[in-house]
């Protein structure tokens, strides 16, 4: 396998499960993209080989054990900050976990990631230091930085669970050149049976699309676009209004194309339905029409939701890139979306200084 | 990759790839006679360079694969055998969730099994390498593999790594049945042993499982036999399992059965001839 | 200030085995194994009954047993931190 | 579920019916101990490895104080970063009996060893730390 194309292939269209002669390289495949819980909830129930069968059920008794973990760390958390009273909103795969979401179905879940008003934060720190978390970094320069620059605390670790926790006031570091109203995502929150909150379903979309395009290097990135995928899928089917309330947050979060490319992604790679009031598609092509298919024509498909300058196809080729030992490829393709992601982050002359504080240390 | 190999112990298959052909070749030598795996390999491990230039350059291998751990210090090209037997046992140690694992020897007679378990030092492989060439078949010595749900022993006959002098232990072992002699490694010097024919042969028959020893091993102590709690057991096998925790209630059952039905014992000795001894008393009580 | 009101999940949600005198218990909801000295198990059987205070919890217990301690409250109370930084009781 | 075949009796909570004491301990003492996941025993089998002091995301540069804190470079009395990652066996000697590695003075190696220490998850070295920590 050159690269991840038949992971993808087989989590859009499990029924081409028969056809597969390759399960070792697929699975090393969908372990180092994060995604073997994903593949096996999708390939439950098929006939499959034995031994592929005995893998993939190990694979969703893990799952199942990640999302425990995950779902008992939010819960500590909430008996940590409940006494504050401010709202306490678990993001990604916590949260697709918590509301039940098919997104959350195996998913790999690491670190919590909560968000918390900004002028909460002051309380919540200080609930948290009480409660057993703890600062990983020590160093001076990266908690200012943190503090200054980022969107969430400097990470914090719980000293008895070995669990990290990142607390989260906005979706995108300070610096970045979209900027989120947070107030209007909080304020939109929707609550679970705890106590606890999710971001509401538009805004989890934008969220997650935020997180790919404009601020990471898309490191996992087939991981958080099946997220996307399976998110989308499932809210538009249960709320006719969702397309249309998508396009309004994507506008006013100022993330309308990054929300555009994950769902043009999305659509290529994994066949996500796209609305046809939002998108002149009549029906979504088979897969041999769409590897087919070019970037203008997926532009011209997927229209309404276009408006950004990188073509697609650069994106894809980072996306896919990893092979069946589960090595990591195209390492040019890479480097771009690596330095691409600083850029991102902020601005030049700050990123200038950044660079420059980090390679004093290093040397 | 360049270079690849696929091995079966037991219930588990492992796909070896390497930039390198010395330790796939090494690997091939020392696994003569076990079994290809049918279809799809349980765990992936990937000996490659850590930076490019490093294949030729000073050639280290960096031991990766489906799971990996941070802090992992590459290894010279000369120890690639040890880099491929760390990046199996890697796998296992974090991947697998078929089974309870214990990091513990294992011998089998009569369809019963005995396990042997302790920190390093305690001589379990030691042991179970000897008691594998004196009658009994030999199991595993690094990895137990309790069942989940059939509480059955099931074994894991990988290559035996052992220090020099416990070589001499072993006594008229054939030379076809061991790797080069490694120096230097983080282990010391080592070389590794093949399980004898049957014990490969009989990689697919598990057992159940009769008794746990504890060993503890010092060249000052006297003989001697303790018993060891259900509690201190279950504490003791918890810290002995990499994949405890992971496997929640499921591991929480098979452990709890397992220490309330076994016998335990903790066993000092001096040497292996006492150890010896006191195995085969406590083994006909058992 | 009102004394804290401490709660702990329904037996239903925990699975435990005795040995030795000592209990070891799987919390479901959090995953982890514990293991518990006497009274910890006890206090856990008491909030099966509802959450209640620590001397609350102390009365509960006395109906069965006999207690022995100079002050039943304090020691319950630190009995209950433990459990609560274990994640199996918390304060309503 | 009750098993009496299992040597363990499993209930689910039940308070027994006959009347015994039940000492509540004094306040300090410890009566929850939670199983941790562990990976100490089989270190040596699966990683071959190594501790950066200090770790680069814990401040590269910067020295370390006889405590094992870190300090800006150049503090009096703390010593310069380690120019090469230290080995798990250089470790687990200076852990255990003082032994300083080649090439580094008691003092320093004392503050290395206490820098050590105080690691936590989610820092360079830490993996490596915890296996070595054997009991006894």
């Amino acid at each position: 396998m050159k690269d991840a194309r038949p992971l993808v292939r087989l989590l859009a269209d499990p029924a081409s499960a028969v056809q597969v002669k390759d399960w070792t390289s697929l699975i090393a495949l969908a372990r180092a993209e994060s995604l073997s819980g994903s593949l096996a909830w999708r390939l439950r129930g098929l006939d499959l080989p034995p031994r592929v069968e005995a893998m993939l059920e190990a694979a969703r008794r893990d799952g199942e054990a990640a999302r425990v973990q995950a779902l008992w760390e939010a819960e500590m958390a909430r008996r940590a900050l409940a006494p504050l009273g401010v709202p306490v909103i678990l993001l990604k795969g916590t949260a697709y976990a918590a509301a039940g979401l098919e997104a959350g179905r195996g998913r790999s879940i690491g670190d919590l990631d909560i968000l918390v008003p900004r002028l909460a934060l002051p309380d919540v720190e200080r609930a948290l230091l009480a409660a057993g978390w703890e600062w990983v970094k020590e160093d001076a320069y990266d908690d200012q930085y943190y503090r200054r620059w980022m969107h969430e605390l400097p990470p914090l670790i719980h000293r008895e669970r070995d669990r990290m926790i990142d607390v989260h006031h906005a979706i995108l570091p300070l610096t970045a050149r979209p900027k989120p109203d947070m107030e209007a995502m909080i304020e939109d929150r929707s609550p679970l049976a705890d106590g606890l909150f999710t971001l509401s379903p538009p805004d989890m979309i934008v969220h997650s699309a935020a997180h790919l395009f404009a601020d990471g290097d898309l490191a996992g990135g087939l991981r958080n676009l099946w997220d996307i995928d399976r998110l989308l899928r499932e809210f538009a089917e249960r709320d006719s209004g969702f397309w249309p309330a998508l396009r309004e947050r994507a506008a006013r979060h100022g993330l309308g194309s990054a929300v555009g490319r994950a769902i043009r992604l999305a659509h290529h790679l994994y066949g996500t339905p796209i609305n046809r009031c939002q998108a002149p598609i009549s029906k979504p092509l088979n897969s041999k029409e769409r590897s087919r298919s070019k970037i203008g024509a997926r532009h011209q498909l997927t229209a309404g939701w276009s408006g950004s300058k990188a073509p697609d196809i650069f994106f894809e080729r980072r996306l896919l890139a990893r092979d069946g030992w589960g090595r990591t490829t195209r390492p040019a393709t890479r480097l771009g979306f690596y330095v691409r992601s600083h850029w991102l982050r902020m601005p030049p002359a700050m990123l200038a200084r950044h660079l420059w504080v980090k390679a004093r240390r290093k040397g | 990759m360049r270079h690849d190999f696929r091995l079966q112990v037991g219930p588990v298959s492992f796909r070896i790839g390497s930039q390198w052909r010395q330790p796939v070749a090494a690997l091939r030598r020392l696994y003569a006679g076990y079994p290809e795996p049918e279809g799809v390999c349980d765990f992936t491990v990937r000996l490659e360079a850590e930076r490019f230039w490093r294949r030729w350059l000073r050639p280290s291998v960096a031991i990766r694969g489906d799971y990996v751990l941070p802090d992992a210090a590459p290894l010279p090209l000369a120890q690639g055998l040890l880099a491929a037997e760390m990046g199996m046992n890697l796998q296992m140690a974090l991947g697998q969730k078929r089974f309870l694992l214990l990091h513990a020897a294992s011998v089998e007679r009569d369809g019963r099994g005995l396990l042997l378990t302790g920190h390093s030092g305690a001589g379990k492989s030691t042991l179970g390498a000897l008691l594998g060439e004196r009658g009994w078949r030999f199991m595993g010595d690094e990895f137990a593999l309790l069942g989940l749900e059939d509480g059955l022993l099931h074994p894991f006959p990988r290559a035996v790594s052992l220090k020099n002098e416990s070589l001499g232990l072993l006594g008229g072992i054939d030379p076809g049945r061991l790797g080069p002699v490694l120096t230097g490694t983080p282990k010391g010097r080592i070389r590794h042993l093949r399980p004898n024919a049957e014990a490969v042969a009989r990689m697919g028959e598990p057992a159940r499982p009769a008794l746990i020893l504890f060993p503890r091993f010092g060249r000052d102590l006297d003989p001697a036999v303790r018993e060891v709690g259900a509690a201190e057991a279950f504490m003791r096998l918890t810290q002995a399992s990499t994949n405890y925790v992971a496997l929640g209630e499921s591991g929480f059952g098979a452990l709890t059965r397992f220490v309330g039905t076994l016998p335990s014992k903790a066993i000092d000795y001096a040497d292996t001839a006492q150890a010896e001894a006191l195995i085969d008393g406590l083994w006909a009580e058992a | 200030m009102a004394a804290s009101l401490y709660a702990a999940d329904p037996p239903e949600t925990i699975r435990t085995a005795e040995v030795e005198g000592l209990t070891l218990l799987y919390h479901r909801k959090s995953g982890l194994t514990h293991f518990l000295a006497p009274p910890a198990p006890q206090i856990l059987a008491a909030l099966a009954g509802g959450p209640a205070s620590a001397s609350e919890i102390a009365s509960r217990i006395a109906k069965t047993f006999d207690i022995e301690s100079e002050d039943p409250a304090a020691a319950i109370g630190a009995r209950l931190a433990e459990l609560e930084a274990a994640g199996l009781v918390w304060r309503t | 579920m009750t098993d009496k075949s299992d040597g363990i009796d499993e209930e689910s909570g039940a308070l027994p019916s006959r009347r015994v004491v039940l000492a509540l301990g004094a306040a300090a003492a410890s009566t929850v101990v939670t199983i941790r996941p562990a990976l100490a025993q089989t270190a040596g089998s699966v990683l071959n490895c190594e501790i950066p002091v200090p770790a680069p995301q814990a401040g590269a540069g910067q020295f370390i104080a006889a405590d094992g804190t870190l300090v800006p470079a150049g503090t009096a009395g703390a010593y310069p970063p380690l120019a090469r990652p230290l080995k798990g066996e250089e470790v687990r000697a200076m852990l255990n009996s003082g032994r300083a590695p080649a090439g580094v003075d008691s003092q320093a190696a004392q503050a290395y060893a206490n820098y050590i220490r105080r690691l936590q998850a989610g820092m360079s070295g830490f993996t490596c730390y915890a296996s070595l920590q054997m009991p006894r």
